[in-house]
C-alpha cells in the first residue's frame, strides 16, 4: 500500500491555555477529495494552518505523501506539492490577474529566486500561466488588477494561484464563500476539474458543495474530529446533526 | 422608528446593497433572513456607519445617514455585530461599563442588574471576557448593549455557530428583551429562531428587500422559503 | 469566456507597446545626456547635474526596497556610505599603487562601491531582514545609528571627523578620461547612471523582482507558492544596498571625500523623502524625485533659507494628498488628458492648480518675510523689487487672501467631486 | 566686483562661533567697501553653511567656486580645515588660471604650516602648539599646580591640543602629573556633568581644553552646577556664552590665551570698531579680531600687488608685516603662518567692555602678554610654489 | 566608589528624563499604533515655549502652560494630519510624523533662529542641593526626579484605572465596536495624541533648561526615544521605565569607565596601541543604545514587557 497523501497523528494545537484542535488522527488516500465540516471556531482554518507549515503543532505529526512535514516551513512544503488556498482571498492586490498566476507558476518551472534573466524569457512560464488562466476562466481579465477583480473572480483567482504550482495535494479553505447560486456552481465545476487525478481537502459551510464533491467528510467540533465517513454515513449521523448540521435541510442524494 | 429608503452599499466596486427598503416600529422585532452574503450584514452596517451609505436612513424621523457611529449610537441605536467583538482582556464588568454612554446619566440598567438577569456572567463577573464560551460572549455582547439604553438593537447573527442548546437560551434572552419594549432587528438564519420571535419578517436576495410579512403569512409561502432561504 | 484562437503571446503587452514603455524612455534619456555637453554647461550645472546623477541612482536603489519590496529602511545610507567609503579606500590604494590597484582604473570604482555596499547589505541584512515591517524598519533605524556611532570608533576605517580624502586622478585612464576636470566626471556620471537605472530596470522584470512585489503586498501568500520570503526580502535587500553603495562610489570619485556624516540618519531620510516625493509605484518616480530635491537643495538653498521648510511641506503635502507622489501627479495628468473627459478634467486640474499656486503664493510670502524678521538683521524681502515689510497690512493682506483664496477653491472642488455620481 | 566666500557653520550648535566671525567678515567687508574698496573693486561676500561636516564643505566651496568666488575663509574646525586645504590644492592644479585662495583664521592644527603646509593655505591665527606655549609658560610660574587634567574634542585640533599639553608639560614642568587625558564627541555632547565629576574626583589643580563653541559653553555650565574651584586654561573660553555660564565665578578660574581682547589698550579707532560691532550684533561680542586682521592683510596685498589674482595677492601677502591694534602681524613667508602678540587674559569685573551682555569681562594677567617673537615657533614646512606672475 | 555613586545618580536621572520623553510616545504608540516620529519634535516644542513663556512670565507658569499649549498644536496635527492619512496605513502615518519633525524644526528655525537660546534654570530652584565627593549636585535635577515619578503615576493611573483609559485600550483593537457603543473615537484619538504631546513637552519645560535649546535637540534626542519604547515593550508603560532607567544608567556608567578594550581583554594579548585595543568603554557611551535595539529586536522583539510584536 502507499502512504496516503496527507496523514495526521494525535495532532493538537493550543494558542496558550486554549486547546483549538486536539488529538486528531486523520488519513487521506491519494487522490480522495475529502471534505472537512464543523461550526465556526471549530478549528478548520486551524487545521490547514497546522497541515500547511503556518503553525507548528503543539504535539502530533503531519505527513505528506509519508514523509514528515511538521515544523518544515511553508514554502517548502509547497515545494513537496501541498497548496492551499485561503479563506480570506490572499491575492496580490497590486499585481494584475496574469502576474497572480505567473508568481504561482514561478517556483514549480525552476525559476528559484533569479534575478539575472527575464520572467518574460522562459516560455514554458508563459504558457503554463496561459494554461492556468483559461481553465479557471480568467483570460479575459489576464491583464486587470487583482484588486478590481469583482468578488467571485477574486475568489477564482485565488484557486488559480493555488493550483498553478501544480501541486497534488490542494487545500481550500471555503472557496466558495460569499458567492451566488450560479456563480457557486461554476466553482464546483473548476474545482472538480482542477482536482482531477489530486488529493483535495476543502473546508465548506455549503452542504450543496460538500454532498457534490466529497468523497468522504469529516466533522470536526471544538478541535475533535467527531466523524469521518462517505457523505451517505454523514447525512445519518445522529452526532453530526446535533452538533453542526441542526435542522439544516440536506439537499437530496443524488444530484 | 427606523425606516430605510432606497439603500445603496459598495465595497470597492462591487455593489452589495441594490436598494434596500424597511421600516421598523417602535417594540417591533424584525428578522432579516435570507441565505449567506446576500447583504444583511451590510445593511446592519450600513445603518450603523461602519459601512458608508448611500440612500435615506431616518431614525425618529431624523436622518442618520452618513453620521459618524458614536453619534447613531448616541442616538438610541444599538448594535449587535456579526463578530461579538468584546474586549477580550478586561473583565466582564469593564465590557459592561464601557456599554455606558455618560456616566453622569446612566440608563435604566445597572450592571447589578445585569448581572442578575445574567446568572452565567454574575459567576465570571471578573474574569478577563475572552476567556467565556461563545455563547456567554454572545450574551454579554447583548448586555453591554443594553448598557447603553438603547430604543432599537440590531442584532447580527446571534446564534452563529452555538451549539443547538445555546442557541435555545439565545432566542429565550432575546425575546426577554423585546419584552422590555425595545425595537429589535435581528438578522438569522435560522428560522426557527427568527420565526418564534419576530413580529415580522423580511427575505432578502441580491441585496434588495424580497418578500415582508408576518411570520403567519410566511409560513404560506413556500415558493419564497425555496427561491431565497434553501441552500 | 476564453476565446479559441488566443493565446498566451497575444497577453503580453504588443512590440509597439513595450518599445514604448521601456526603450522609448531609455533612449530620450540617454540622448539627453549626449546632447547635455553641447549645451556647454555651466561649473554650477555640471556640479548640479553629477549630484543628480548620484541620487538618481541612489533613490533609485532605495525604491527597489520601499517601493518594490516594501521595505522601509531608515538606514540605507549606510550601505550608500560602506560602499563609498570602500572606494575612498581603494582611490589612495590605486595612488600608492599598492598590489594590482596600482592598474585599477578609478573609471571603475563604482564596481567596488557595489560590491562592498553589497556585501555589508548581505551581513546586515542576514538578520534584519527576517522581519518585516515596523520592526525592520525599527532595526534598520538601530543599525544605521551603530554603525554611525561605531564609525567614529575606527579612525583607519572612516577618519573620524575628518573623514577619509584622495585624489581621483590617478590610475590608469580609460577612454581617454583623466578624470580630473568636471566635464569628465561628466561622462563618468552619464556612464554610470545609464548602467544604474538600466540594471534596476531590468532587475524590476526578473523573477526575483516580481517575488519582491508579491513578498511586500502578501508574504504569506509567498510561502504558498514555494518561496521564502524571508529569502526574498534577503536578496533584494543585498542588491539594493549593493546599487546603494555603486551610488556611494560614484559619490566618492565626485567629491575625493567620505566622512562619517554618510552613514547617519540624516542622508537615510533624504533618500527616503527623494524616493517618497518622486512617487515610490512608479519605477520613474525616484529619479523625477531625486532630480527635483538635488535641484531644490543646491538651487533653492541659494535663493531662501527656509528650502528645507518648503522641502518638509511638500514631503507631508504629499503624504497627506498624493501618495503616488510626483510621478503619480504627472502620470495621472497624462491619463486624464487622455481619458474620455480630458476637456472637463483639464477644466478642473486648472483651477485645482490655480487654489494651490495661490494658496502657495500667500505661504511663501508668510515664510520669507517671518524668515528675515526673525534674523533680525533688518532685512526685508523685496522680490521683483517690491517691498514686503513685516510690519506694512498690505503684507498681511498678500499673505493672507491668497490663502484663504485658495483654500476656497480647493474646497469648493472637493465638494464638488463628492457629489459627482460614483 | 571681488567674491568672497565663508564657509564655517551658520547653524546647529557651532553656529554661534560661525556667525560671530561671518558678521566681523561682513563688517569689515563694509567698511573696506565703504572707503572705496579694494583696487576700486567691491568685495561681495557670501556665507555657506557647512555645519562643520567636511563632506558639506567641500559641496559648498564647490558651489562657492562654481559662483565665481577666489577667496574662501574658513576656520571653524580643523577637520573642515584640512579638507578644504586638500580640495583647494587639486583645483588649483586641475584648473591653472582658476586659482583659489584659502585664508584660514581659526583651525590651528599646526601640521597646516608644517608638513602639509600649502602655498594657498594662510593662517591668521596662532597654531595650537604656540597657544599652548603660552599656557604652558604660565603653568610654570603657578607652582601650586601640581596635577593637570586635558580634556578636549575628539578630532585633529583635540589631538593635537592634548599632544602639545603632554610634550610641553613634561619638559617645562617634568614633576606635574596628567591625571587625566579625555577626548569627547566633537559637538555631540549635552551635558558634561559625568565628564565634570571625572575631573573633580581625579584630584586635579588645573584644566586645559582646546574646546571651542557649544562643547565650550555646556563644559564650563556643567562645571558651574558641580560647583567645580578648579582654574581652566582654555584656548577658546571665549566662546559666546561660556563666561556667562560660569557667571562670578568665571574670575580668576577661566583663562585663555588669545591674539587680543577688547579690553586691551587701544586706539580709539580700534574701541569704534568695537562698539559699532556690539551696536550692529548685539547678540555678539567682538572677539574674532583676527577675521578684521586678515580682511586688511587681504586689501593691503591686493594694494600692494596691484591686482586681485590670487597668486600675485599671495605672493604678496608672504612676509608681510601689517601694523595692528593689537601690535604687529607678519605673514611668515616660509609656512603662511602669522606671527603676533598673544595675551593671556582671565575673567574680571573690572573692565571696560563686558561679555555675553553681563558685567563681566576678560582682563590680561599679569604676565600675560607674550611678544610675538616669543610665541614664535619654528616651521618644517617645505612649500611649492607656483611660478610668480 | 565615588564613579559609581556619580553613574547611578546621574544614570538615574538621565534615565527619568528619556522616561518623561518616551511615556508620551508610549502612550500614542500603544493606544494609537502611531509610531510619531515627531515625537521629540513636541519635546523640543515644549523647550522653546517654555522659554517664551518663562521670558515674559515665570518659570512655574511656563511649566502649566508650556505642555497644555504643545499639547494642543498636537491635537491639531492630529485632526487635520493624522486622521487624514490614518486610512492609509501605518506606513503613511510614520511617514507623515517623519515629515512633520522636518516641518517643526524649520519652523523653530525661523521662529527662534538657528543657534540656542538662552533657557535657564529657575532662580529658585538653581542651587545645589547637596555635595558628594567634592561635587554638588543641583537642586534642579531633584525636582526633575519628582516630576518624573509624578508622571509614572499619573499615566499609569489613567490608563489603569479610568474608564477613559478602558475606552482607549478597547478602541485600540475594536475601533468600530466602541463607536458602536456611543464614544467617540476619533476625539479620543486626537485627546490621546495630545496628551501624548503634552506630555512630550513637558519634559521639553524640564529638560530644556539642563541641556541646549536648540533647533537640532529633537534630532538629538528622536531616535534614543525609540530605544526606548522598543526596548521597553510597545505599549508597556513599566517597561518604557525600565528601559529607560537601563539605558541611563548603561549609558553613564559607560562614561565613567576608562578602561580600554586592551586593559579589559589583556589576556588575549590586544595591543594598547591598536585601533580596537585603543578604544575604551566610555567612548562606547553613545553606541550602546543602539546596540542594545539591535539585538532585542532580533532576539526578542516584543522587548522587555510587551504583550505584542512591533
Ligand atoms: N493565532 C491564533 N491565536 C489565538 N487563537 C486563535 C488563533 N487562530 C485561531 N484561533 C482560535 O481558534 C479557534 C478556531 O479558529 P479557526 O479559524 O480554525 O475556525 P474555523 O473552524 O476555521 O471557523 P470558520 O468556519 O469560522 O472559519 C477560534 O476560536 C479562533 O479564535
Ligand atoms: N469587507 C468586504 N469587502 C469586500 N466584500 C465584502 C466585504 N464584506 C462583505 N463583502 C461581500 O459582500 C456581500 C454581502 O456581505 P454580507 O456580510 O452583508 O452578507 P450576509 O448576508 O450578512 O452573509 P453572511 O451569512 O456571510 O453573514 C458578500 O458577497 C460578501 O462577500
Ligand atoms: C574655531 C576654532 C575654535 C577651531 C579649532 N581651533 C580647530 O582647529 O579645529
Ligand atoms: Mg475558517
Ligand atoms: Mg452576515
Amino acid at each position: 500500500m502507499t502512504a496516503p497523501a496527507l496523514s495526521l497523528k494525535n495532532l493538537s494545537k493550543s494558542f496558550g491555555p486554549a486547546q483549538i484542535i486536539n488529538d486528531v488522527n486523520l488519513d487521506i488516500a491519494k487522490g480522495e477529495r475529502h471534505a472537512i465540516i464543523g461550526p465556526n471556531g471549530a478549528g478548520k482554518s486551524t487545521l490547514f494552518n497546522l497541515i500547511s507549515g503556518l503553525y507548528t503543532p503543539t504535539s502530533g505529526t503531519v505527513s505528506l505523501n509519508g514523509t514528515l512535514i511538521s515544523g518544515v516551513p511553508p514554502h517548502e512544503i509547497n515545494r513537496m506539492g501541498l497548496s492551499r488556498s485561503f479563506q480570506v482571498s490572499n491575492i496580490f492586490a497590486n499585481m494584475t490577474v496574469r502576474e497572480n498566476v505567473r508568481c504561482g507558476v514561478l517556483h514549480s518551472l525552476g525559476q528559484g529566486y533569479s534575478f539575472w534573466k527575464s520572467v518574460t524569457s522562459s516560455k514554458a512560464v508563459q504558457e503554463k500561466t496561459f494554461e492556468v488562466l483559461e481553465h479557471c476562466a480568467l483570460v479575459d481579465k489576464a491583464n486587470t488588477p487583482a484588486a478590481l477583480l469583482p468578488y467571485a473572480d477574486q475568489r477564482a483567482l485565488e484557486i488559480a494561484i493555488t493550483i498553478a504550482g501544480g501541486a497534488n495535494v490542494i487545500l481550500l479553505d471555503e472557496p466558495t464563500a460569499g458567492m451566488s447560486h450560479s456563480e457557486t456552481d461554476r466553482a464546483v465545476e473548476l474545482i472538480r476539474k482542477s482536482s482531477e487525478g489530486k488529493t483535495l481537502v476543502i473546508v465548506e459551510h455549503d452542504m450543496g458543495v460538500i454532498f457534490d464533491l466529497a468523497d468522504r467528510i469529516s466533522v470536526l467540533v471544538y478541535g475533535e474530529i467527531i466523524a469521518s465517513a462517505p457523505p451517505s454515513e454523514i447525512r445519518g449521523d445522529p452526532k453530526v446533526r446535533e452538533a453542526y448540521l441542526g435542522d439544516e435541510a440536506l439537499p437530496e442524494e443524488t444530484a | 422608528m427606523l425606516e430605510v429608503k432606497d439603500l445603496h452599499a459598495f465595497y470597492g466596486k462591487s455593489h452589495v446593497l441594490r436598494g434596500v427598503n424597511m421600516e421598523i416600529m417602535p417594540g417591533e422585532v424584525i428578522a432579516l433572513l435570507g441565505r449567506n452574503g446576500v447583504g444583511r450584514s451590510t445593511t446592519a452596517k450600513a445603518i450603523m456607519g461602519e459601512v458608508a451609505p448611500k440612500g435615506e436612513i431616518l431614525f425618529k424621523g431624523q436622518p442618520i445617514s452618513g453620521l459618524e457611529s458614536h453619534k447613531i449610537s448616541r442616538l438610541g441605536l444599538g448594535y449587535v455585530p456579526e463578530s461579538r467583538d468584546i474586549f477580550p482582556s478586561m473583565t466582564v464588568r469593564q465590557n459592561l461599563v464601557l456599554g455606558v454612554k455618560d456616566m453622569k446619566n446612566p440608563g435604566k440598567y445597572s450592571i447589578d442588574q445585569m448581572l442578575d438577569m445574567f446568572p452565567n456572567l454574575r459567576a465570571r463577573a471578573d474574569n478577563p471576557a475572552g476567556v467565556l464560551s461563545g455563547g456567554e460572549k454572545q450574551m454579554l455582547t447583548m448586555c453591554r448593549t443594553l448598557m447603553g439604553d438603547p430604543e432599537l438593537i440590531i442584532i447580527d447573527e446571534p446564534t452563529e455557530g452555538l451549539a443547538p442548546k445555546i442557541v435555545q437560551q439565545i432566542g429565550d434572552t432575546i425575546a426577554e428583551i423585546a419584552k422590555t419594549g425595545v425595537a429589535i432587528l435581528l438578522v438569522e438564519q435560522k428560522l426557527s429562531i427568527a420565526l418564534r420571535i419576530a413580529n415580522r419578517v423580511y427575505v432578502m436576495g441580491h441585496g434588495e428587500i424580497v418578500y415582508g410579512g408576518t411570520p403567519a403569512e410566511f409560513a404560506e409561502r413556500e415558493d419564497v422559503r425555496k427561491e431565497w432561504l434553501e441552500v | 469566456m476564453s476565446d479559441a484562437t488566443q493565446n498566451h503571446a497575444d497577453l503580453a503587452p504588443s512590440t509597439g507597446a513595450k518599445f514604448r514603455q521601456r526603450t522609448l524612455p531609455i533612449l530620450i534619456f540617454v540622448a539627453i545626456i549626449l546632447a547635455i555637453p553641447m549645451t556647454d554647461p555651466s561649473r554650477t550645472m555640471l556640479t548640479l547635474i553629477h549630484q543628480m546623477a548620484i541620487n538618481i541612482v541612489f533613490a533609485l536603489a532605495y525604491n527597489m526596497l520601499l517601493g518594490k519590496g516594501g521595505m522601509l529602511s531608515f538606514g540605507h545610507a549606510v550601505y550608500f556610505g560602506l560602499g563609498g567609503y570602500f572606494c575612498m579606500h581603494v582611490m589612495n590604494w590605486i595612488e600608492e599603487g599598492s598590489g594590482i590597484w596600482g592598474s585599477y582604473p578609478t573609471f571603475f570604482l563604482p564596481v567596488m562601491g557595489f560590491v562592498a555596499g553589497g556585501l555589508a547589505a548581505a551581513v546586515i541584512g542576514s538578520f534584519s531582514c527576517r522581519r518585516a515591517g515596523t520592526t525592520f524598519a525599527m532595526i534598520s533605524l538601530g543599525v544605521a545609528e551603530l554603525v554611525f556611532s561605531g564609525a567614529f570608533m575606527f579612525d583607519s576605517l572612516f577618519g573620524g571627523e575628518q573623514g577619509i580624502n584622495g585624489d581621483r586622478m590617478n590610475g590608469p585612464e580609460v577612454f581617454g578620461l583623466s578624470m580630473g576636470p568636471m566635464q569628465d566626471i561628466y561622462w563618468f556620471m552619464a556612464f554610470w547612471t545609464v548602467v544604474g537605472i538600466v540594471a534596476m530596470y531590468a532587475f524590476t522584470r526578473t523573477p526575483l523582482g516580481r517575488l519582491s512585489e508579491a513578498t511586500r503586498d502578501n508574504p504569506q501568500r509567498v510561502q504558498f507558492i514555494g518561496y521564502n520570503p524571508t529569502r526574498v526580502r534577503w536578496l533584494v535587500f543585498t542588491i539594493s544596498g549593493a546599487f546603494a553603495g555603486l551610488a556611494g562610489g560614484m559619490s566618492a570619485v565626485n567629491y575625493e571625500i567620505f566622512t562619517p556624516e554618510a552613514l547617519s540618519l540624516i542622508p537615510s531620510g533624504f533618500v527616503l523623502i527623494m524616493a517618497y516625493v518622486g512617487g515610490i509605484t512608479y519605477f520613474a518616480g525616484p529619479i523625477m524625485g531625486a532630480i527635483l530635491l538635488t535641484y531644490m537643495s543646491s538651487m533653492m538653498s541659494d535663493f531662501t533659507e527656509a528650502w528645507l521648510l518648503y522641502l518638509g511641506l511638500m514631503f507631508v503635502i504629499i503624504v497627506m494628498y498624493a501618495p503616488r507622489g510626483i510621478a503619480g501627479i504627472v502620470f495621472g495628468f497624462w491619463d486624464g488628458l487622455r481619458g474620455a473627459q480630458s476637456g472637463e478634467f483639464l477644466k478642473r486640474t486648472l483651477i485645482q492648480l490655480a487654489g494651490c499656486l495661490l494658496m502657495l503664493l500667500g505661504l511663501i510670502v508668510l515664510v520669507e518675510v517671518s524668515i528675515r524678521w526673525s534674523n533680525g538683521w533688518g532685512e526685508v524681502f523685496e522680490p521683483y523689487g517690491m517691498h514686503f515689510g513685516h510690519d506694512s497690512i498690505l503684507t498681511w493682506i498678500v499673505i493672507v487672501v491668497p490663502i484663504v483664496a485658495g483654500a476656497a477653491i480647493l474646497r469648493y472642488l472637493g465638494r464638488e467631486k463628492e457629489e459627482m455620481p460614483a | 566686483e571681488i567674491k568672497m566666500a565663508f564657509i564655517d557653520p551658520l547653524s546647529g550648535p557651532f553656529g554661534p562661533s560661525g556667525e560671530a566671525a561671518y558678521t566681523s567678515y561682513l563688517l569689515e567687508a563694509e567698511r573696506i567697501n565703504e572707503a572705496g574698496g579694494v583696487n576700486g573693486e567691491m568685495i561681495e561676500l557670501t556665507g555657506y553653511d557647512n555645519k562643520v561636516n567636511p563632506k558639506e564643505s567641500l559641496v559648498q566651496l564647490q558651489k562657492a567656486i562654481d559662483s565665481g568666488a577666489r577667496y574662501i575663509f574658513q576656520g571653524n574646525g580643523s577637520s573642515v580645515a584640512a579638507a578644504i586645504i586638500d580640495a583647494v590644492n587639486k583645483h588649483n592644479k586641475r584648473n591653472p588660471g582658476d586659482e583659489v585662495l584659502f585664508f584660514n583664521y581659526a583651525a590651528v592644527t599646526p601640521a597646516f604650516t608644517n608638513e602639509s603646509c600649502s602655498f594657498w593655505h594662510f593662517r591668521f591665527d596662532a597654531h595650537a602648539d604656540m597657544k599652548m606655549a603660552a599656557i604652558t609658560d604660565y603653568i610654570r610660574s603657578q607652582d601650586d599646580i601640581k596635577k593637570v587634567y586635558l580634556i578636549g574634542q575628539d578630532y585633529i585640533f583635540g589631538q593635537a591640543v592634548a599632544a602639545a599639553a603632554e610634550s610641553q608639560l613634561t619638559e617645562k614642568r617634568p614633576d606635574i602629573e596628567i591625571v587625566g587625558n579625555e577626548l569627547h564627541p566633537l559637538g555631540k555632547v549635552k551635558d558634561f556633568t559625568p565628564y565634570i565629576q571625572k575631573i573633580i574626583s581625579s584630584g586635579a589643580d588645573a584644566v586645559i581644553t582646546g574646546n571651542w563653541g557649544a562643547d565650550m559653553q555646556l563644559l564650563m555650565k556643567a562645571a558651574a552646577e558641580s560647583g567645580s574651584d578648579i582654574p581652566y586654561m582654555t584656548f577658546y573660553g571665549g566662546s559666546l556664552g561660556a563666561v556667562s555660564a560660569l557667571g562670578e565665578g568665571a574670575m580668576d578660574l577661566l583663562y585663555q590665551v588669545s591674539e587680543g581682547i577688547t579690553n586691551l589698550e587701544a586706539s580709539d579707532e580700534q574701541y569704534e570698531l568695537i562698539e559699532t560691532y556690539k551696536e550692529r550684533f548685539p547678540e555678539y561680542d567682538y572677539y574674532y579680531h583676527r577675521a578684521h586682521v586678515a580682511m586688511r592683510m587681504f586689501k593691503e596685498a591686493a594694494e600692494k600687488a596691484g591686482s586681485v589674482d590670487p597668486i600675485a595677492v599671495a605672493y604678496a601677502l608672504e612676509g608681510m608685516v601689517h601694523q595692528d591694534a593689537y601690535g604687529p602681524v607678519t605673514m611668515r613667508a616660509e609656512d603662511h603662518q602669522a606671527q603676533q602678540n598673544l595675551y593671556i587674559s582671565t575673567v574680571s569685573d573690572d573692565v571696560k567692555y563686558g561679555v555675553d551682555n553681563i558685567e563681566l569681562g576678560w582682563k590680561v594677567v599679569e604676565g600675560g602678554e607674550i611678544d610675538a617673537s616669543v610665541a614664535e615657533q619654528p616651521t618644517t614646512c617645505e612649500m611649492e610654489r607656483p611660478e610668480k606672475p | 566608589m565615588e564613579t559609581i555613586v556619580f553613574a547611578l545618580l546621574n544614570g538615574v536621572i538621565y534615565g527619568l528624563l528619556l522616561f518623561m520623553l518616551s511615556s508620551g510616545l508610549t502612550l500614542i504608540f500603544s493606544m494609537m499604533g502611531v509610531l510619531n516620529f515627531a515625537h521629540a519634535s513636541f519635546y523640543m516644542l515644549g523647550a522653546y515655549f517654555a522659554f517664551t513663556i518663562s521670558g515674559s512670565t515665570t518659570f512655574w507658569i511656563a511649566l502649566f502652560v508650556a505642555p497644555v499649549l504643545v499639547g494642543l498644536v498636537g491635537a491639531v496635527v492630529e485632526r487635520y494630519g493624522l486622521r487624514k492619512v490614518h486610512a492609509n496605513g501605518h506606513v503613511a502615518e510614520l511617514l507623515f510624523t517623519f515629515g512633520l519633525a522636518y516641518l517643526i524644526e524649520e519652523i523653530v528655525k525661523i521662529v527662534y533662529g538657528k543657534t540656542a537660546v538662552d533657557y535657564r534654570i529657575p532662580d529658585l530652584l538653581n542651587f545645589p542641593a547637596f555635595t558628594i565627593y567634592g561635587a554638588s549636585f543641583p537642586a534642579y535635577r531633584i525636582f526633575m526626579l519628582f516630576i518624573a515619578i509624578g508622571m509614572l503615576i499619573g499615566l499609569w493611573y489613567l490608563l489603569k484605572k479610568t474608564r477613559a483609559g478602558l475606552i482607549i485600550q478597547a478602541a485600540l483593537t475594536h475601533p468600530h465596536m466602541v463607536g458602536h457603543l456611543g464614544h467617540n473615537v476619533p476625539l479620543i484619538f486626537m485627546t490621546v495624541f495630545g496628551i501624548g504631546c503634552a506630555m512630550a513637552g513637558l519634559a521639553g519645560v524640564i529638560a530644556g533648561n539642563i541641556f541646549v535649546t536648540d533647533p537640532a535637540m529633537a534630532v538629538q534626542m528622536g531616535p534614543i526615544v525609540f530605544v526606548v519604547v522598543v526596548v521597553g515593550g510597545i505599549g508597556s508603560l513599566e517597561g518604557a521605565f525600565l528601559a529607560s532607567l537601563l539605558i541611563g544608567l548603561i549609558q553613564n556608567f559607560a562614561v565613567g569607565i576608562n578602561a580600554s578594550f586592551a586593559e579589559i581583554f589583556w589576556f588575549t594579548g590586544l595591543s594598547p596601541t591598536s585601533e580596537i585595543g585603543d578604544i575604551t568603554i566610555s567612548s562606547l557611551a553613545p553606541v550602546m543604545p543602539f546596540l542594545l535595539l539591535v539585538l532585542m529586536l532580533i532576539f526578542r522583539p516584543r522587548g522587555l514587557m510587551g504583550e505584542q510584536e512591533l
